[in-house]
Order: structure tokens, then C-alpha cells, then sequence
């Protein structure tokens, strides 16, 4: 791939470092708090069913952001992401429906699940690289939904049929729709996650993490553990995606085998790298990616709607070879750079 | 006893098939270092184009012969019209237009030529060979074809001075450049080599599996999973991968009480990511020494 | 903030006006319809793995182009709005909610598969939008206490498995069966029904059932190692493709069992043709629908006008593929269902004139089926004819059978 | 008329510019050196050479304009490089390594003879002739950097730090190899050189590089006596 990849390479590492930049400037500041004002306001401009598909957007934004710890800052491949989704989905689910638990509970409950199941698969995985870990994580992601189905397992999981729970309502009598609050809940747990995100990958853990992605056998050297380190990173991922999956599943209210096939985890791959890899916000483009992609194929043309997706796809590897975060920047980048010279 | 053996050349049958996609899978390896995702819809589509000959009457050997040529200068104008763009900027990128490649190929062959599943001609006699009651022609005829294409991929890699040159232009395009290869060009035969012999593949495994828009998406999961089994770097590897896959699969579906048929494809995965554990670089593979 | 209230002020009282207030003069209207117009939503999986079913979709569409085309129904011109789901449970809810709260469809029509609908089947309760036809033959769509707004449209698969199993206990009481299904909630529909149907003697009379998955390339395997159990009569819950390699092998390896196909994969020219006509004699199935490729029905009036149909509104389609003929007479049904609702096209009426068809003859339905439904009673199709295929075409075995409830 | 004459030659990674106008010519048969610290431009000069970086500027080659060129395209007029770091195609063997060098050629007789020329230059090589590559030494895989080179049957061959990692006897033997090269073969070169005591005992020509600009030009010899490279670069 010779020097021009290097050169992209240095461009992503050089992207990369500057949004989990150690400090933020002014711009950055303003950028954040205009984001967060612009998400409250959000769900008072657009109907509940936009509300609902900007909730989606949050929740595979947090899904896309766990791939993005594993993928975009410790270089560690996967195609298992909806294993870990479905996982934490299914959690929500089970104890919501047999156990009668709180939805708010599930979260954590999720979260640990996950994370305890990445670190576990996290193990193996470090004796295999590249390619080979894409096909170890990709039969993690064949097997879920089969497990889903699997008859021993049918008391729990509902078996082919799946399990249907229940919206939760605003609490503390809000007048708001259930729409809403569930936009709103999603919304600070997204904002939290971010926060756990940018706290972990700005600091010697994220430059741990970078190492071992750039030079592994250097981040040895430097005396870091990077065994422990890779596998972490499994859990931390897999955390992030456990929780979208539970948030997923109270939005829809329904979870099944059919929702978590390997097309889950090839569209979180594409979210990720169309959103922009190895970036925080870039991540929630790559739930944007996710939910409105689709809808926008169908749009072009319903017949033959994938041939769309596709072409879609392959024409923003063409003029966003760095996903819609790089863009932004590259394009602020250029304009400063513009505005400088004149 | 005849179970076991049912079984066993069952599996052996469908492991030609897989091995014969590993071929391909590893000939696309070998000529750009990369695993292609949309092969399998691209085998597909060429088999159509071959069900397409067939049905204007072209005969079967002619049709072969015509699918392959199709389908190697489609796979030599593919990457460089389409690939070619996202080249060398990041391997993710790439991964990314592969799946649009496979949706696109997907969705227009359902388009084209709807979803209903066409019977595909074998070329092979109906009546089992020597009368045994344990494989048909067909299926020896699929094994012996992958053989073949074998052979002659590793004589094209081994023995001719564009076979060598592909293997160096994949492993380090810089070096290649500087001996005088034109590496794009490299890269573009190597599409084009492996879309023939994906086009071989679809046509062995539609008779088997029968003609629609769906038919390569697992079988190209499984030629994956014996390519590496086997070892990426090395045809022969890949092709014993396949068929290891292919036996595995059905053995384990037929006698692992506790897994059956439901569970069989995750275990067999399960057990190929545990030898991979353990053989890093696959059974057969080429362990790269480095001194640095 | 107040000029949104105000906003969502005005658009209630609009839709209160328009559900209960004076109504124009030509009829009683919910969101959906008008004057002119009437839309209709649809769910279908027009990409991803079950692209197959998309068919049905565009053979719906064609449908209503044709009944605008001969002046509407009741004068008003079916608006059908008809989307995407991939067959993900999530992107189904995603578009039913646009259907319902965007689109302000009046009805859902023939939204496609178990776990799709499953999705949605809560939510659409809950907005008392009609949920009709639904494309599945899960059992569960029957409820009208519990689910009052959600109707199945084809024979139920656990009814239709019921009939294999009586006419096994009537004719091969002694049979040593052999079950081949797919390992989701179709197959195991038809599984448990058939389980169901042989009773207390279902423990001795299955011997051997092995699942297998949509992604797997064959299910050769599995026909192995159910021939090796030595069964004497085998059940083939398989979907088209896996019904056409089921059908070979089991014909490739000698083995000739009683062998039941479900009515899912009976099309002459999308299975029985490609696995071998000769190799298809002496399956049996039920029939509910005409095949467009079964020979017997060349010169039958509906089929003509389904030729014709085809011709006109769908001339790359594919004549040999049932989801044509499947797509055709669903949507006859519907059309019979708002010709009903003439000027009250309410969604309660709607769902009232779905649940008072009697003894209604759709096109296409083999003599002797037609549609019932009533208050209690939320399965239209139940009835089917027994049929064993000759070589050329399946020919009925007795009368027309209603399984009992 | 020169072999190669080099006028006004810039280049550039990304938006840095390394070498800032470069001329100079190099005789056909001659060995030529350029000595400069490190980061002058002596590994850029040579990647400008065969196309490797963004150029601006005018290169000849037996009267051909190649500037510009693809890489691939400007090494067929029969430069050869062997460029830092060896570049061994790893996973090959030894012997498909040096036939990848004769890749261009179209006549077999005469590769085949060169193959042999190159086994008695380096008769190690022979005796790992089927070994993989990457399992060679580093002073072995030099040696087959040398002979792939040489494979080309070039008029230029482009070294860049040829003593790179070896020991000093291999390193003397490289070179002594090298300048039997250029005798018999009549094989002319560029010498990119740390060494620069070595490589001016090989060369009759040398440039000093500095910060992308020659400083100094002239013979071998009158170099050698210079004060300023004597003080910086011989260390006497």
C-alpha cells in the first residue's frame, strides 16, 4: 500500500489525536455546548416519530463509539459487534420481562454483562490478528443468533419468537411523551458515555491504546502491558455496544434473533468508518450513517434499494476517504488555513 | 458404518465447493493482500451471466469458458473503476466499498433475474460412478475440477514470471515498482484471475445448490473460514482448509448429540478460531520469518 | 414553545374533527382517507437476505395501479405506500411509525414475516390502526380479544400441519415419521402443530427432526442422517430452495418415504421443476391457492386474468414465482374489504368489514376455499385441499379441509 | 553527453519540500557519490530519481526526459535502485527475488547467464538459492538487494547506504564487489553513502548535500582534500 497510505495513516493519527486531544479549545468548547443545546432542543422541533428515529440515531451512536474504542484507537478488528449488542439487549429485555426490573437497572446490568463477555473473548483473541480476528469475531456474531434460538435457552430468551417489553413512561408524572423522555434518558446516558469515552482515550490509557495500535512491539518496550491492555479494551468496547443494545431494546420494545444478525455488525463497521474512525463525535455521524443511509437507498430506488445502499457506500469512500468527522475537519482545516493566508 | 461414509463424502462434496472458493479467496489474497467481501456475490452474478449463455443456447463447455473470460475482464475493470479510488488510503475503506461491491451485485441480480431459484446444468453425468451409492458424479466432478484449478494456479504462481510478479507486487508494491512491475495493473489481474475462478466455484455450486441471488453468501463464508484453516498464503492449504470444513461441518452436525444440526456452523467456527489460536497463521501457512 | 403547542392543539382538534366531527358529505373518514384517496401502508423486505419476499410487495402495487386504473375503489384511488424493512425487527417499527404517525396511512397491509410483525404487533394495538393481512402464518395472529386491530390473511401453519397429521393418523396410523424444518418461528409453527395434531402418539411416531438454518448452503446433511433413522414417512417444513435440494436428495439417495412438503414451497415451476418433476411425483401437500405453473388451471377464467394481469402490469415478472399469484389474491382481499367500507372508512369500520367476511370468493383460491372471518374469529383462510402431485401437476386428494380450531 | 543530467530538481512529501533545485550529471561508467547529515535529501535525491516522490524539475536519462514518470516506467530505461532497507520481498525465495529483478527482460538465455553472474559475485546467495528471504541476514539480504539490482541488467544503478547494518569486513566486501561491477559490467552509479570515507575511495565524482542544495562539487580526490568535508564527514 506503499507511501500514500502512510501518509492517510499519519492524516487519520493526526485527526485521531487532535479530537481526543488532551485539552479543548474555545472552539472545541463552543462546538460541545452548541451540540448539547441543539440535542435538547431537539425532540420541540420534530414530531414524536423523528424523536424515536433520533433516538436510534443516539443509540447506535454509542454502539458505533464502543467499535470505535476497539477499532479506531487500539486497531483491533471486529465483525462480532452485534454479539455484544444483542447481548446487552437481551439483558434489558429479560429482566425486564421476567424479573420485572426497572428499565434504568438494565443498564448497568447490560454493561457489566458485556463487559465481563468482551474481556473473556478479549483473551483468545490476542494471539490473533488482522484478518484472523476478523473471522474469530465474525463467528462470534454467526453464532448469537443461533445461541437466541437455541432450545435449552428458550425460557429465557423466548426462542425463535423473542420478547416484547414494555415503553417505559416519563417519570415524576413529566408531561412529556414517552418518545421524548426515552430520546431524553438516552441522551444523557449517551452524554455520560462520551464523557467516560473521552476521560479514558485522552490520558495514559488512551495513549497506551495508541501505542499498541501503532507499534505494538514499541508499546512493549515502553514496558506496557499490552496483553491486558488489548483484552481491556474487548470489555470497554463491548460495554459501550452491551449498552446501546439495551437502550435499543427498550426503544423498540422488542427484541428477537431476526435483530441481531451479522448485517447488525457489518452496518456498526460501516458507521463507524463512514462516521469517522478513530474519533469521538465522528461516532455519532455513524449513528446518523446507520439509521437515515437506509432510508435514503430506499429513497433512490426501492427496487432495487441495496444496489443504492451500495453505490452510496462506495461514493462516500470516494469523497470522504476520512468519514464525515475527517471532512468536517479537513474542510474547517482548509478554511482557517485559507482565511490565514488572505 | 454407510452413514459415516454418507456423511463423510458429503461433506467432502460441499468441502470441494468451499475449497474451490478458498482458491479464489487466497488467488485475490496473493495478488492484493486483501480478503475481497463481495467475491461470493460476484461468483453469483457470474454464474447468471452463464445461465444467461445457457438459455441463448450457447452449450455448456462454450458457456464455461465464455462465463470465465466475462467474468475476468469484469473483475479486471471492477478494480480499476471501482476498487481502484479507495486504493492504499486505509484497509477499512477498502473493507467498506467490498460491501457495497456485495450489495450492489445482490440486489441487481434479484433485479435482473428475480429470486425464484433456476436449476443450473451440470456438466457431469446423472448416473453415479461405478454405480456407488455414496457420491455423485457431480460431486466427484466438483473435487476433481478444484484439483485442476489448483494445479493450475500454483503452476501460474510457481512457474510464470507474472504469477511471480503478482505474489511480489501484493507483498511490498514499493519493491515491485522499482523491479519494473506495474503494480496496479498486478492488482488488476488478480481481480480479474480471481473472478474466473469465482465464476468456476459459482458454476460447480449452482447444480448443487441451485441458481438465486443468495446462493454464494454462506459458501463464501465457509471458502473464509478454510482459507485461513488452511493458510492464507498457501493455495494448496486453502484448498485442504476447505475441504476440512466441509467434512467438519457435516460430522459435526451428525454426531455431536449436544450440538446437532442448530448449533453445527458455530461450532465448527468455534473449533477453526481454536486451531488458529493455537497455528496463527493457519495449518498449512506460510509463517513469515523476519529479522529485523 | 407556545406556537408549537398551539401547533399540536390545532392538529388534535383536526384529527378529532376529522375521526368524529361533521363528516363531508360523501362519508366518514380517519386519517388515510378522503374523498379521493385512501392510503394504504405496506412493509417489505426489498434488501438485505429476505429480498425474495420483496416480489409480493411490487406485485401488491400492481395490483392497486390496476384497480385505480379500472376508477378506484368507491371512486377513491389506493395510495399504496409501500416500504422497506431488510426483515429487521427494529427497521420495522422505525417504518410502521412512519407509516402511521408520518405518512398518516389509514390502514397497515401485508407487512411482511414472524419477528417483523411481532415487532410492531404491540404498537399497533396501541394507535388502533388496522393491522391487516399480515404476511405470516404464525398462529398468533388471530387474537381478536388481546389484539383486536391485527388480522393474519393464509392458512395458519400450525393448521396446516394439523391436516398432515390427521390424514397420518387416518391413513399411516403405524408411520414412522421424519421431520426436516427451518430453525426459526415458521418452522417451528409448522413443527408444533404437527406435534400437536398427532397427540399422545407424537412421542412414538416422530423419530427423527433436525433443523436447519437460512444460511446454510444445504440440507444435505440432514436428509443423510434422516433417512438413516429409519424413517417411512418424512415432513419437509423447507422453504423453496431448501425444499427443491430436500426433494432431490431424498429421491438421489433411494430413500422413498410418505413425504409431506408444506404448502410454502408446492410452486411446479419455482421447486418441483428445478429439483425434477420425476423426483417430485408423489409428494403431498395442501393447497389453498392456484399455481400459476400447475398445468390444470391453463385454461381457468382467474388464471387468464392473472396472465393478463401480469402482461400488463408486471411484464418482467416472473410468472413461476407463487409470490405473484400469492400477492394478487392477498390484495383482491383487501379490495373486497374497503369496497365493503364503502363511504366509512373509518379504522373501525375497516377492521369491522375485515371481520365480517363470509364465505367471500377471492380470485385464485382452489374451489371450495374462500375467506371467512367474524368477531371471534381473525384467521380468513383456513380451509385446504389435500393434494399429490402426479408428475405434471398435484391433484386433489378428497374434499377441502377446515382443521378444527 | 552525460548519462544522466539532473536540472533544477525539487521534491516533496506532502507540503515539505526536501530538495530545493538540484543540478548535476553523472558520467556513463562512472561511480558518483553524494554525501550530506542526515536529512539532507540523499535518500529523497535518489526516490526523486525513480519517481518515488512528488517532483518538479528536469531529468535526463540517455537523452530520455523521465521526470514525472511512473516509478515502475522510469526504472525500465534501466536504472536499478536499491533502496533503504533493502527491500526483500520476504515470503519469496531467494532466487524468485532475484528473478523479479530480470521481470522486464525478454530474453531468457541472457537472464539466465546474469542469474550465474550474480551467484559468482555473491556464491552465498547460491547456496540459500531456495531459502525464503526473510530469513536471510542482514548482510545476505543486501548482497541479494545488490544482485537483483544487477538482475535488471541496468546502465544505473541507484545504492542508497549499501553498508547499512553490516559488519565492516562484509561491508568491504560489498564494496569491493560493487566496484568490480562497475568494471566489468560497465555499470554506472550513484552512491548514497554515511560512510563517506568508503564511498569516496569507490567514486571519482562527488556532491555534498545540504538542507536540499549542493554545496560542493568536484572529483573523488578533490573532495577528499576538501576541509570542510574533511572536518564534517571524515572526521580527520
Amino acid at each position: 500500500m506503499g507511501v500514500q497510505s502512510q501518509s492517510t495513516n499519519s492524516r487519520l493519527r493526526d485527526l485521531a489525536a487532535l479530537a481526543s486531544g488532551a485539552k479543548l479549545s474555545r472552539l472545541q468548547w463552543s462546538g460541545i455546548v452548541a451540540a448539547v443545546v441543539f440535542g435538547l432542543l431537539l425532540p420541540l422541533l420534530v414530531s414524536d416519530y423523528r424523536t424515536f428515529q433520533f433516538t436510534l440515531v443516539l443509540v447506535y451512536g454509542i454502539a458505533v463509539l464502543g467499535l470505535n474504542i476497539l477499532t479506531g484507537f487500539n486497531g483491533q478488528f471486529s465483525l462480532g459487534h452485534s454479539a455484544f449488542y444483542a447481548i446487552g439487549a437481551y439483558t434489558a429485555a429479560i429482566m425486564m420481562d421476567q424479573w420485572e426490573f426497572a428499565y434504568y437497572w438494565t443498564l448497568p446490568a447490560a454493561g457489566v454483562i458485556c463487559l465481563v463477555a468482551g474481556f473473556l473473548f478479549g483473551l483468545p483473541a490476542l494471539r490473533l490478528e488482522g484478518l484472523y480476528l476478523a473471522l474469530a469475531t465474525f463467528a462470534l456474531s454467526i453464532a448469537t443468533p443461533q445461541f437466541l434460538k437455541y432450545d435449552h435457552l428458550e425460557k429465557w430468551t423466548g426462542g425463535v419468537q423473542g420478547v416484547t417489553i414494555i415503553k417505559p413512561d416519563a417519570p415524576f408524572g413529566l408531561q412529556i411523551s414517552q418518545d421524548n423522555w426515552l430520546y431524553y434518558f438516552t441522551f444523557v446516558v449517551m452524554l455520560l458515555l462520551f464523557f467516560c469515552a473521552w476521560n479514558l482515550l485522552r490520558g495514559r490509557t488512551g495513549r497506551a491504546l495508541k501505542a499498541i495500535r501503532d507499534n505494538p512491539i514499541a508499546a512493549r518496550a515502553m514496558g506496557i502491558n499490552t496483553a491486558l491492555y488489548k483484552s481491556l479494551t474487548f470489555g470497554v468496547s463491548a460495554l459501550y455496544t452491551g449498552v446501546a443494545g439495551a437502550l435499543g431494546a427498550i426503544a423498540i420494545q422488542f427484541v428477537a434473533p431476526d435483530s441481531f444478525t451479522f448485517f447488525l455488525s457489518v452496518a456498526i463497521l460501516v458507521g463507524m468508518v463512514i462516521g469517522g474512525i478513530g474519533s469521538i463525535p465522528g461516532s455519532i455521524f455513524g449513528g446518523i450513517v446507520i439509521v437515515f443511509i437506509p432510508n435514503l437507498a430506499e429513497k433512490i430506488s426501492q427496487a432495487a434499494a441495496w444496489a443504492a445502499y451500495g453505490t452510496l457506500l462506495i461514493l462516500f469512500m470516494y469523497f470522504m476517504p476520512l468519514g464525515i468527522w475527517g471532512f468536517i475537519r479537513m474542510g474547517y482545516a482548509r478554511l482557517t488555513r485559507r482565511r490565514k493566508a488572505t | 458404518m454407510e452413514l459415516f461414509l454418507q456423511q463423510t463424502f458429503s461433506g467432502l462434496a460441499f468441502g470441494g465447493v468451499y475449497a474451490c472458493m478458498a482458491l479464489a479467496v487466497v488467488m485475490i489474497y496473493q495478488a492484493t493482500d486483501h480478503l475481497n467481501f463481495a467475491q461470493g456475490e460476484m461468483a453469483m452474478f457470474s454464474t447468471y451471466i452463464a445461465y444467461t449463455l445457457i438459455t441463448w443456447g450457447v452449450p455448456y463447455w462454450w458457456t464455461f469458458l465464455l462465463a470465465m473470460a466475462i467474468s475476468f475482464v469484469g473483475g479486471v475493470l471492477i478494480e480499476r473503476v471501482i476498487v481502484r479510488p479507495v486504493e492504499g488510503t486505509s484497509v477499512l475503506n477498502e473493507v467498506i466499498v467490498f460491501i457495497g461491491l456485495l450489495a450492489i451485485f445482490n440486489s441487481v441480480a434479484g433485479w435482473i433475474w428475480e429470486y425464484t431459484i433456476k436449476p443450473f446444468p451440470s456438466p457431469f453425468p446423472k448416473e453415479p460412478l461405478f454405480g456407488n451409492k455414496f457420491v455423485g458424479t457431480h460431486d466427484l466432478g466438483v473435487i476433481g475440477v478444484t484439483l485442476v484449478v489448483l494445479f493450475a494456479v500454483f503452476l501460474f504462481f510457481r512457474f510464470t514470471p507474472v504469477g511471480l510478479a503478482m505474489r511480489a507486487a501484493a507483498q511490498d508494491p514499493a519493491s515491485a515498482r522499482l523491479v519494473g512491475i506495474r503494480v496496479g495493473w498486478m492488482l488488476a489481474l488478480g481481480w480479474g484471475l480471481a473472478a474466473a475462478i469465482g465464476a468456476v466455484a459459482g458454476m460447480l455450486v449452482a447444480p448443487i445448490v441451485f441458481l438465486e441471488p443468495n446462493m454464494m453468501g454462506s459458501i463464501l463464508l465457509y471458502g473464509f473460514a478454510g482459507a485461513l484453516l488452511g493458510g492464507i498464503t498457501n493455495p494448496a492449504g486453502a484448498v485442504f482448509g476447505g475441504f476440512a470444513v466441509g467434512v467438519l461441518e457435516t460430522l459435526v452436525g451428525a454426531y455431536v448429540p449436544f450440538i446437532g444440526s442448530e448449533l453445527k456452523l458455530s461450532f465448527a467456527l468455534v473449533l477453526i478460531v481454536a486451531v488458529l489460536v493455537f497455528r496463527p497463521s493457519g495449518l498449512f501457512g506460510f509463517v513469515v520469518v523476519k529479522r529485523v | 414553545m407556545l406556537n408549537r403547542r398551539n401547533f399540536v392543539v390545532s392538529a388534535a382538534a383536526m384529527a378529532i374533527a376529522l375521526a368524529y366531527g361533521p363528516a363531508s358529505a360523501a362519508g366518514k373518514y380517519d386519517p388515510g382517507a378522503s374523498d379521493t384517496e385512501i392510503k394504504i401502508g405496506n412493509i417489505n423486505p426489498y434488501s438485505g437476505p429476505a429480498s425474495a419476499y420483496g416480489t409480493i410487495g411490487k406485485a401488491i402495487a400492481a395490483y392497486f395501479k390496476m384497480v385505480n386504473d379500472k376508477g378506484g375503489i368507491n371512486g377513491r384511488k389506493i395510495n399504496f405506500i409501500s416500504v422497506d424493512d431488510s426483515y429487521s425487527p427494529p427497521k420495522t417499527v422505525e417504518q410502521a411509525r412512519k407509516l402511521v404517525e408520518q405518512e398518516k396511512v389509514l390502514l397497515i397491509f401485508q407487512s411482511l414475516g414472524t419477528p417483523t410483525n411481532s415487532a410492531i404487533h404491540k404498537y399497533m394495538n396501541a394507535k388502533k390502526v388496522p393491522h391487516l393481512f399480515v404476511a405470516t402464518g404464525a398462529g398468533k395472529w388471530g387474537q381478536p380479544k388481546k389484539y383486536p386491530w391485527t388480522m393474519g390473511w393464509q392458512p395458519a401453519y400450525p393448521g396446516e400441519a394439523k391436516i398432515y397429521a390427521s390424514y397420518l393418523l387416518d391413513n399411516k396410523p403405524d408411520a414412522k415419521v421424519a421431520i426436516l424444518y427451518q430453525n426459526d418461528d415458521y418452522g417451528k409453527d409448522y413443527l408444533n402443530g404437527f406435534l400437536e395434531g398427532l397427540g399422545a402418539k407424537a412421542k412414538s411416531m416422530v423419530i427423527a427432526k433436525e433443523p436447519y438454518e437460512v444460511a446454510d448452503p444445504t440440507v444435505d446433511p440432514q436428509i443423510i442422517k434422516l433417512k438413516a433413522s429409519g424413517a417411512d414417512t418424512f415432513f419437509n417444513i423447507t422453504t423453496p430452495k431448501f425444499a427443491a435440494q430436500a426433494i432431490r436428495k431424498v429421491h438421489d439417495l433411494g430413500w422413498q418415504p410418505l413425504h409431506f412438503l408444506n404448502n410454502v414451497s408446492t410452486s411446479v415451476g419455482g421447486v418441483l421443476k428445478p429439483a425434477g418433476l420425476d423426483k417430485s411425483v408423489g409428494l403431498i401437500t395442501t393447497q389453498y391457492t392456484k399455481d400459476a405453473t400447475d398445468p390444470q388451471w391453463t385454461n381457468d377464467a382467474d388464471m387468464k386474468a392473472w396472465h393478463a394481469w401480469m402482461d400488463k402490469y408486471l411484464p418482467d415478472g416472473d410468472k413461476s414465482s407463487s409470490f405473484n399469484v400469492y400477492g394478487y389474491a392477498v390484495a383482491a382481499t383487501m379490495e373486497e374489504v374497503l369496497k365493503k367500507a364503502g363511504d366509512n372508512l373509518t379504522r373501525a369500520n375497516i377492521m369491522k368489514q375485515a371481520a365480517s367476511l363470509k364465505n367471500v370468493k377471492v380470485p385464485l383460491l382452489i374451489p371450495g376455499v374462500t375467506v371467512d372471518t367474524g368477531p371471534n374469529d381473525f384467521y380468513p383462510i383456513e380451509c385446504a385441499r389435500l393434494a399429490k402431485f402426479d408428475g405434471a401437476k398435484w391433484v386433489g386428494v378428497g374434499d377441502v379441509i377446515c382443521p378444527k380450531k | 553527453m552525460a548519462l544522466l543530467e539532473v536540472s533544477k530538481l525539487e521534491a516533496f512529501y506532502g507540503q515539505t519540500q526536501v530538495l530545493r533545485g538540484l543540478d548535476f550529471s553523472l558520467e556513463e561508467g562512472g561511480i558518483t557519490t553524494i554525501l550530506g547529515a542526515n536529512g539532507a535529501g540523499k535518500t529523497t535525491t535518489l526516490r526523486a530519481l525513480c519517481g518515488m516522490v512528488r517532483t518538479r524539475g528536469e531529468v535526463a536519462f540517455g537523452g530520455a526526459k523521465i521526470a514525472g514518470g511512473a516509478t515502475e516506467s522510469i526504472v525500465r530505461h534501466g536504472i536499478a535502485h536499491v533502496p533503504e532497507g533493502r527491500g526483500t520481498f520476504v515470503r519469496l525465495s531467494t532466487e524468485e527475488n532475484l528473478r523479479l529483478g530480470a521481470y522486464t527482460r525478454r530474453d531468457p538465455q541472457a537472464v539466465g547467464e546474469d542469474l550465474e553472474r550474480v551467484f559468482q559475485y555473491f556464491p552465498r546467495l547460491k547456496e540459500r538459492r531456495h531459502q525464503q528471504a526473510g530469513t536471510l541476514s542482514g548482510g545476505e539480504q543486501q548482497m541479494l538487494a545488490v544482485g537483483r539490482a544487477l538482475m535488471m541488467g541496468p546502465r544505473l544503478m541507484l545504492l542508497d547506504e549499501p553498508s547499512f547494518g553490516l559488519a565492516p569486513n562484509l561491508t568491504e566486501e560489498l564494496f569491493d564487489i560493487l566496484g568490480a561491477i562497475n568494471k566489468e559490467r560497465k555499470v554506472s552509479m550513484l552512491v548514497v553513502e554515511q560512510n563517506a570515507s568508503l564511498a569516496l575511495a569507490i567514486a571519482d565524482h562527488a556532491y555534498l548535500l545540504e538542507t536540499g542544495r549542493i554545496v560542493i562539487s568536484g572529483t573523488a580526490k578533490e573532495i577528499e582534500q576538501d576541509e570542510t568535508v574533511r572536518k564534517a564527514y571524515l572526521g580527520y
